[in-house]
């Protein structure tokens, strides 16, 4: 489904990516493991295009999508739920996730009841969302701002979702319902590209992980299998 | 290093001869171009230049859009048509008119200068707006519309001519250009363009911010007072609606088509906003002028469509802007009409083709043609100032917290360090560390709790006042004074400038080779290393690291732990964020790890790793991914 | 009536409605702001374009409406056109360059204005009686009126469409983070040059009303620029609302300077209020603190 | 390379003493705001003055000792700014082939640029600016040789039969405005002056400023109603004017408008529409085609320019004159030399025949304790216009013998 190729990128000439090659395949839960700084999130972002790579190709469902826009990638398929939640802050829980189905919404009209079947489903899946659909989003606590960036994603019925670090700064009570959220996903057939800091958590859900150091794949394999490899806990803690 | 032909002088030598070179010129146009139009002409062009090397104080070095200067200099005009009417002498009239604009501009700069960008340019547009105003209503005192004539008063019991008056404007200008061309060299003015590029780290690092601000627009108002008398005693007769909106923006504009931070720049933009109307009046002249702009602006698009790519917007709007030019000039059977519209298209093309004035764009041109020696560096002596030694923690925070936005970013921490200690300072991402580190520098004020460092309380939200009482940091993400060198970004952190101690920090973080280049020609793992030497040469007895060895490569981790340990050796108390393992491992005595805006856990980094609330923190816990079996509600996406 | 009362009434009235028009511009200032942190020094000059192309629609035998919608059309494309030309590379490049572009190009509009439609102050014709209405002794002519009603229904509409729409939605998240709202999908670039294409459709409405009243003329914006920026300073860049409220005090305050200390001072409410506005509170009035980052 | 060339021989060829003069060839000089506020002014007044030099070179020049010479103009564009006025006019007298300057519409300008002039010996006829400041200075600097001319009515002769106009309608009680520009504040200053000589014929019971670009001027209306003004003396340029008509028709306040020229020119009696019928102002002309005298330079000036109404007809007329002045005292010099036009300006001896007026030694020999040596207009030859249905005519029918006949001094 996705597969990017030699990947080089980063922020103003230097290069935090440094030759990455990966592949999810379709219906998968792949994750990307490693410690704060090794590229996971510069990795997540050239890949739905916030980032422009230097060098290297990436291909979506058999298309070349290298070097389109953020927008152009997103309407593909391609949806990225980004670190740190990015809600809008300002507009109600409602309105933001809406704003997640935005490219099928008519622009004027009745884009609610258009929507609201979809809507429908994303409570169901987050009832806290729907006690505070009116709410402003900047005023929920992390773990709702997490819920909420999910069901934005959601929303757009992506082909493929890339989780950026969904456990960033939430309370491990709260990160548990965001892992069943991205279970939920995986039943639900949607592949996924999981970015994730707590190893064990990621390696738990996914079917096949890559273990990314200072910007390159330093490990890949079978998520059970490098679960138990030493190595990885080694590379956390060093 | 490009090649180019090796003049062996120095490029401050070359400056200075091609300065003489220019004044000798100026200062004798007038023998062999005996006019008195040419003499108008040039004395206008040098008053201008006077005001606009004040100007480009503002919007040169400040970096911020000064649209004050046409109302001070009417302000300086004023004052000194008000001095001579009441029988002061030359000088003191001439004192009279910067003091006119100095007062003044010292009332808006205080309330102004706390302001970026476009509310700057505002606060300033109203003030000209009012002082205009001012000047037209107070009819008892300027005589309002009416405006007011005076006569050129003695210069010292000798009769200034209008040649020698002439010459008396060069010579205050080479002086001013001399004077302005020190002030910004001298550590004020490396701090104000430190202040452009970073405010957060000049800050941070009690460089100081508004003081030198407020030098700043000082000299630039007073240089418009002096300037404004100038042009009193040149034209002899003042009006309040000749310092409006349209000379304010000729002004402007002068000082960005000329070239920006540069007195250079400012005399050619005194030189093109004077001659510019004279251009239209001479259609053959005006022709050769855009035909050779069309020819300048042509070439970058033209390469980019050999080179089969779409000219960037920077390259095609110059060229767009200079086409128009020529089809007004081929067209419009009367150019002056179309004064402003023809101006206005200049610009266009100066301000997006070259966003460093002309001089900018001819400075570089001639750097890649000539090479001209470096200047020698000092040799290091100095370094590291070990802090005074003292019996309280250099830092205690009590149970400070804070949220943003309904999240929790710190809960309830209480931490205290001993001298000469590195305390580690790890965690997830997002768990609040940078945070942390911002609550006790005083950039954010903590929503409950106090921090002191070394015994003093900081005060809420002031960057300063930490820096003050000996705290020194580095950013996560890196706030370099682009526009400075390594040299200077040290210089300018010293309490007062100590070239050699300078260069011997440079040599402690490994950048001695580097000292000549300019921080936006620096690698990014070099900024790490420049930024920590930045923070030593404020002499700190606490240096906080956010991040330092986030981006480097391994060499390079090794140099910073050793560097590390090094800084420490001399006593200075250190608080270390940092994610690389090894880093924490080798260099921390202590380690405090916090989860979710709390501290979980505070020991040496063996009970550390060895504590399963951390190890929980870093990789997971079973507990929180649900197990396979369980039902949730199924998306059919 | 007191009859001195009665003109400080008649004055604060006048003012007040005068005030509106600054209001709507300031309101053009505002959208702009809010979609990618800039606004046009230069928007008195699309005020004055769309007038004049108003004015030469109406002479061409178009209803009045028809004009003005044209009007309304052309300065939709010149403030898309700004834009495009002024303020999307300097933003870029994180430079104070589109403050000197957005002042060139009102510039250049000036020079064209002056010879297309020549230098002089011109009457615009508007379908109402110029005649005034007298409320308790007050008189308020149809065209100040008209101002009033044209920028409170524009601004209406606009914040109606802002919030009851998707694209307005979709115009509202592109401003609070432009990065998370490409992700959704939406263009963020177009929904900035949305944003200033509005803003330069109700620069030019506010020209088609304000003219009939002030006539047109190449400068005739030039004052109402400024005005216009110390309501929006004044009021904050966030609310509507505060913007109306700005615009008719200060409206009614200049008219009442004037008129009690001479007309020489009438600007001076609105410069004092913007010196002190910037001085101690420079988020507006209505506006929201603004939180710094590392 | 090229442009620096190309530079290099501007710059020769603006240094180079230009003995060499183009045999046949008079240079005169026409400045004046062609761009800014008072555009309509200068434009007409430059208008006007290329009306005549075309007209003349047509006729094959003027006879200078014996030969026909061509006249050539050079314009010059002060934008009505003070220090642009004062460079040209430093650029003008030190081109050194320049005979004569004709223009000047802002006080401002004439004030700060004319000693250049001065100095230079250059000759030259300020027109159509009224303010009295730009000969004032001259007397109270005590200068004993003047080659500055006026040829305006000047403010002194307009304000006089404004405040007379007043007095005519049987009026006590006035508000005077004027707008704050140098010639707005003068001219307050020359009524007020006007008022006091009626020996307490009228009073002025409120005194009001309005700004350039200021559309609104309800406050100052209220206040002069509140005084109890029967009539409303203004000083001003066009827009401002109009905004000062259509307030009065607002408020209901119907009391006559008086002021000076400018209340003829086009954006007054365009903008104020119906609201600017009735109001009174001194001119020197009037664009009226039955006017016999009037009519071929007005017909000449609309078939040239292509419009249908003169911009400022008062300026037009003025500058044409003021050429047709000119060329005669060059004729009579019979030298191109600034000092000898001088001397033939100060004692014409043949009699012109203007749009205005046939002119017969209009100026005499410099007094710096008579401005009026220099001023060519008299208050005999200026008459009260009224605005009627967006055109100016006669206030006084019986008015109608002055511009036939012409002042003939």
């Amino acid at each position: 489904m996705l597969k990017a190729e030699n990947i080089f990128a980063g922020y103003g000439g230097s290069n935090v990516l440094k030759g990455i090659t990966i592949e999810v395949p379709e219906g998968s839960c792949v994750a990307l493991v490693g410690a704060n700084g090794a590229g996971k999130s510069t990795l997540a972002k050239t890949l739905c295009g916030l980032l422009i790579p230097e060098k290297g190709r990436i291909v979506f469902n058999g298309r070349d999508i290298t070097g389109l826009c953020a927008s152009s990638i997103s309407r593909k398929g391609l949806c990225l739920c980004p670190e740190g939640r990015r809600v809008f802050a300002p507009l109600s829980v409602e309105e933001n996730l809406l704003l997640g189905a935005f490219p099928r919404l008519p622009s004027i009209g009745p884009f609610r009841k258009k929507a609201s079947g979809d809507l429908e489903k994303i409570y169901g899946m987050f009832p806290i969302l729907m006690d505070r659909k009116s709410q402003q989003a900047g005023s929920l606590s992390g773990g709702e701002q997490q819920m909420l960036a999910i069901g934005r994603v959601l929303m757009a019925k992506p082909r493929m979702v890339i989780l950026d670090e969904p456990s960033l700064g939430l309370a491990p009570i709260v990160l548990k319902e965001v892992f069943e959220a991205i279970v939920g996903l995986r039943r639900a057939g949607t592949t996924i590209l999981l970015s994730e800091q707590f190893a064990k958590n990621a390696l738990a859900v996914s079917d096949r992980a890559y273990i990314l150091e200072n910007g390159t794949v330093v490990l890949e394999g079978p998520s059970s299998e490098l679960a138990r490899d030493p190595s990885v806990i080694e590379a956390y803690l060093g | 290093m490009s090649g180019g032909i090796n003049l062996g002088i120095k490029e401050k030598t070359a400056e200075h001869l091609a300065r003489l070179a220019l004044f000798c010129f100026l200062a004798f146009l007038p023998m062999i171009w005996q006019s008195q139009y040419a003499l108008g002409l040039l004395t206008l062009m040098a008053v201008y230049g006077i005001l606009l090397i004040g100007l480009d104080a503002t919007v040169g070095y400040l970096g911020q859009v000064n649209l004050a200067q046409a109302a001070l200099f009417g302000l300086g005009a004023y004052g000194t048509a008000l001095a001579i009417q009441s029988g002061l002498p030359f000088s003191l009239a001439l004192l009279a008119g910067v003091m006119a604009a100095l007062l003044p501009g010292a009332a808006l700069a205080l309330p102004s200068l706390r302001l970026d960008g476009p509310q700057f340019a505002l606060s300033t547009l109203s003030f000209a707006s009012l002082a205009v105003i001012v000047l037209n209503e107070s009819e008892s005192i300027t005589n309002g519309a009416l405006g007011i004539s005076v006569p050129r008063p003695l210069f010292f019991s000798m009769e200034l001519d209008a040649r020698r008056f002439y010459w008396f404007c060069l010579i205050v200008l080479s002086a001013v250009w001399w004077a302005s061309g020190l002030l910004f060299k001298s550590r004020i003015g490396l701090a104000i363009e430190a202040l452009r590029d970073s405010p957060t780290a000049t800050d941070a690092l009690g460089i100081g911010s508004l003081k030198h601000k407020a030098v700043a627009f000082a000299w630039g108002s007073s240089l418009a007072g002096f300037a404004g008398g100038l042009h009193v005693m040149n034209f002899g007769y003042l009006q309040p609606s000749a310092f409006g909106y349209d000379l304010m923006v000729i002004l402007l504009l002068g000082v960005v088509f000329g070239g920006r931070r540069n007195q250079w720049g400012a005399f050619t933009g005194a030189a093109a906003v004077t001659m510019l109307p004279n251009l239209l009046s001479n259609r053959m002249m005006f022709s050769v002028f855009v035909t050779l702009g069309c020819l300048v602006a042509f070439t970058a698009p033209l390469k980019a469509l050999l080179a089969r790519r779409r000219p960037a917007f920077s390259e095609s709007a110059p060229a767009a802007g200079m086409a128009l030019c020529f089809a007004l000039a081929l067209f419009v059977p009367n150019l002056e009409l179309w004064r402003k519209g023809i101006f206005a298209l200049f610009l266009f093309s100066a301000v997006v083709g070259l966003p460093e004035g002309i001089t900018g764009a001819l400075v570089s041109e001639i750097r890649n043609l000539l090479r001209f020696s470096p200047e020698p560096l000092p040799a290091a002596t100095g370094g590291i100032s070990e802090p005074a030694p003292s019996d309280t923690a250099p830092l205690r925070t009590r149970n400070i917290s804070k949220s943003f936005g309904g999240v929790i970013a710190v809960r309830d921490i209480s931490i205290a360090t001993e001298q000469g200690e590195i305390l580690g300072l790890i965690g997830p991402n997002g768990s609040g560390k940078t945070t942390l580190i911002n609550l006790v520098t005083g950039l954010y004020a903590p929503d409950e709790g106090s921090v002191e460092i070394s015994g003093r309380r900081i005060r809420q939200g002031s960057l300063m006042a930490a820096s003050a009482a000996g705290a020194s940091r580095t950013f996560q993400n890196l706030q370099p004074f682009s526009s400075l060198t390594a040299l200077e970004s040290i210089t300018v952190c010293q309490r007062k400038i100590d070239k050699p101690a300078a260069m011997a920090l440079l040599q402690i973080v490994g950048l001695e080779s580097k000292a000549r280049l300019r921080c936006s020609e620096l690698s990014f793992g070099d900024l790490r290393f420049l930024e920590i030497g930045r923070a030593l040469a404020t002499q700190p007895s606490l240096l906080l690291l956010d991040e330092p060895a986030a981006g480097m490569a391994k060499p390079d981790i090794a140099r910073l732990i050793e560097l590390i340990s090094s800084i420490r050796d001399y006593g200075i108390t250190i608080l270390i964020i940092e994610h690389h393992q090894d880093v924490i491992t080798e260099v921390c005595n202590r380690v405090a790890v916090m989860n979710g805006g709390r501290l979980i856990a505070l020991g040496t980094p063996e009970e550390i790793r060895r504590d399963p609330l951390v190890v929980e923190a870093y990789l997971g816990g079973e507990e929180t991914v649900p197990s396979s079996g369980d039902n949730h509600a199924i998306l059919s996406c | 009536m007191n009859p001195e009362l009665l003109a400080y009434a008649q004055m604060a009235v006048s003012g007040g409605l005068m005030g509106m028009a600054y209001a709507l511009v300031a309101y053009g200032f505002q959208l702009t702001f809010a979609a990618g942190k800039a606004v046009n020094f230069g928007q008195g000059e699309l005020v004055m374009l769309g007038a004049f192309i108003g004015l030469t629609l109406t002479g061409t035998g178009l209803p009045y409406w028809a004009s003005i919608s044209g009007a309304v059309a052309a300065g939709a494309a010149l403030g898309w056109f700004v834009e495009k030309s002024a303020v999307r590379l300097a933003l870029k490049q994180h430079n104070e360059g589109w403050i000197l572009l957005t002042i060139i190009l009102g510039l250049f509009a000036v020079s064209a204005a002056e010879n297309i439609w020549g230098r002089e102050d011109l009457p615009y014709p508007a379908p109402w009686d110029d005649g005034s209405i007298d409320i308790f002794g007050i008189s308020v002519t149809w065209p100040e009126l008209a101002v009033a009603g044209g920028a409170l229904g524009v601004m209406l509409l606009v914040e109606i469409a802002k919030r009851y729409t998707m694209t307005g939605i979709a115009v509202q998240a592109v401003s609070a983070d432009p990065d998370a709202a490409e992700l959704c999908g939406i263009r963020s670039d177009a929904a900035t040059s949305l944003s200033w294409a509005v803003s330069g459709a109700a620069a030019a409405f506010a020209g088609t009303i304000i003219a009939p009243v002030t006539t047109v003329g190449p400068t005739m914006a030039a004052a109402l620029t400024l005005k216009a920026f110390s309501v929006a300073v004044v009021a904050g860049l966030d609310s509507a609302i505060g913007l109306v409220l700005t615009g008719i005090f200060l409206g009614s305050a200049e008219n009442l300077a004037g008129f009690m200390l001479g007309s020489g001072w009438r600007e001076t409410p609105g410069l004092v209020l913007l010196m002190l506005a910037l001085a101690l509170r420079p988020q507006g009035i209505f506006g929201k603190t603004i939180i710094r980052k590392v | 390379m090229k442009a620096f060339r190309s530079i290099l021989a501007f710059l020769v060829a603006l240094s180079l003493p230009s003995d060499v003069r183009a045999a046949d060839v008079v240079k005169i000089a026409v400045t004046g705001p062609f761009s800014g506020g008072s555009a309509p002014m200068g434009i007409s007044m430059r208008d006007g003055a290329k009306l005549a030099v075309s007209q003349i070179n047509r006729r094959g020049g003027i006879l200078v000792g014996g030969k026909k010479m061509q006249i050539e103009v050079i314009e010059r564009d002060d934008e009505g700014k003070n220090d642009r006025g004062a460079l040209i006019a430093q650029e003008i007298s030190s081109m050194n082939d320049v005979s004569a300057v004709i223009g000047t519409v802002n006080t401002g300008v004439a004030v700060m640029g004319d000693k250049y002039y001065v100095q230079k010996g250059i000759v030259k006829i300020i027109t159509p600016a009224a303010g009295s400041a730009s000969m004032t200075q001259w007397s109270r600097a005590g200068a004993a040789d003047l080659p500055i001319f006026r040829f305006a009515a000047h403010d002194g002769i307009q304000s006089r039969m404004v405040v007379e106009q007043a007095v005519k309608l049987g009026i006590r009680k006035v508000a005077i405005f004027h707008d704050d520009t140098n010639y707005g504040v003068s001219g307050r200053d020359d009524l007020l002056f006007q008022v006091r000589n009626q020996a307490g014929r009228l009073s002025v019971v409120d005194i009001e400023k309005f700004a350039v670009g200021n559309k609104d001027m309800t406050g100052q209306l209220i206040k002069a109603r509140m005084a109890g003004a029967q009539a409303i003396l203004i000083w001003g340029i066009g827009p401002e004017l109009a905004a000062v008509a259509s307030g009065k028709k607002k408020l209901g306040y119907n009391v006559p408008l008086i002021g000076g020229w400018t209340l003829s020119m086009s954006n007054f009696i365009d903008t104020a529409g119906p609201a600017g019928n009735g109001a009174l102002m001194p001119q020197t002309f009037i664009e009226d085609l039955s006017v016999a005298r009037a009519k071929p330079f007005i017909m000449a000036y609309r078939q040239a320019y292509r419009v249908a109404r003169i911009p400022s007809p008062v300026s037009a007329a003025q500058g044409y004159d003021a050429t047709l002045l000119l060329a005669e005292a060059i004729h009579e010099a019979g030298s191109t030399q600034p000092s000898k036009i001088k001397a033939a300006l100060e004692n014409l001896t043949g009699v012109v025949k203007g749009a205005i007026a046939d002119w017969k030694k209009p100026w005499s020999k410099w007094s710096p304790a008579n401005e009026e040596s220099h001023e060519a207009f008299r208050r005999a030859f200026t008459v009260m216009g009224k605005v009627q249905n967006g055109r100016v005519v006669l206030a006084d029918p019986a008015d109608r013998a002055v511009l036939e006949r012409g002042p003939g001094k």
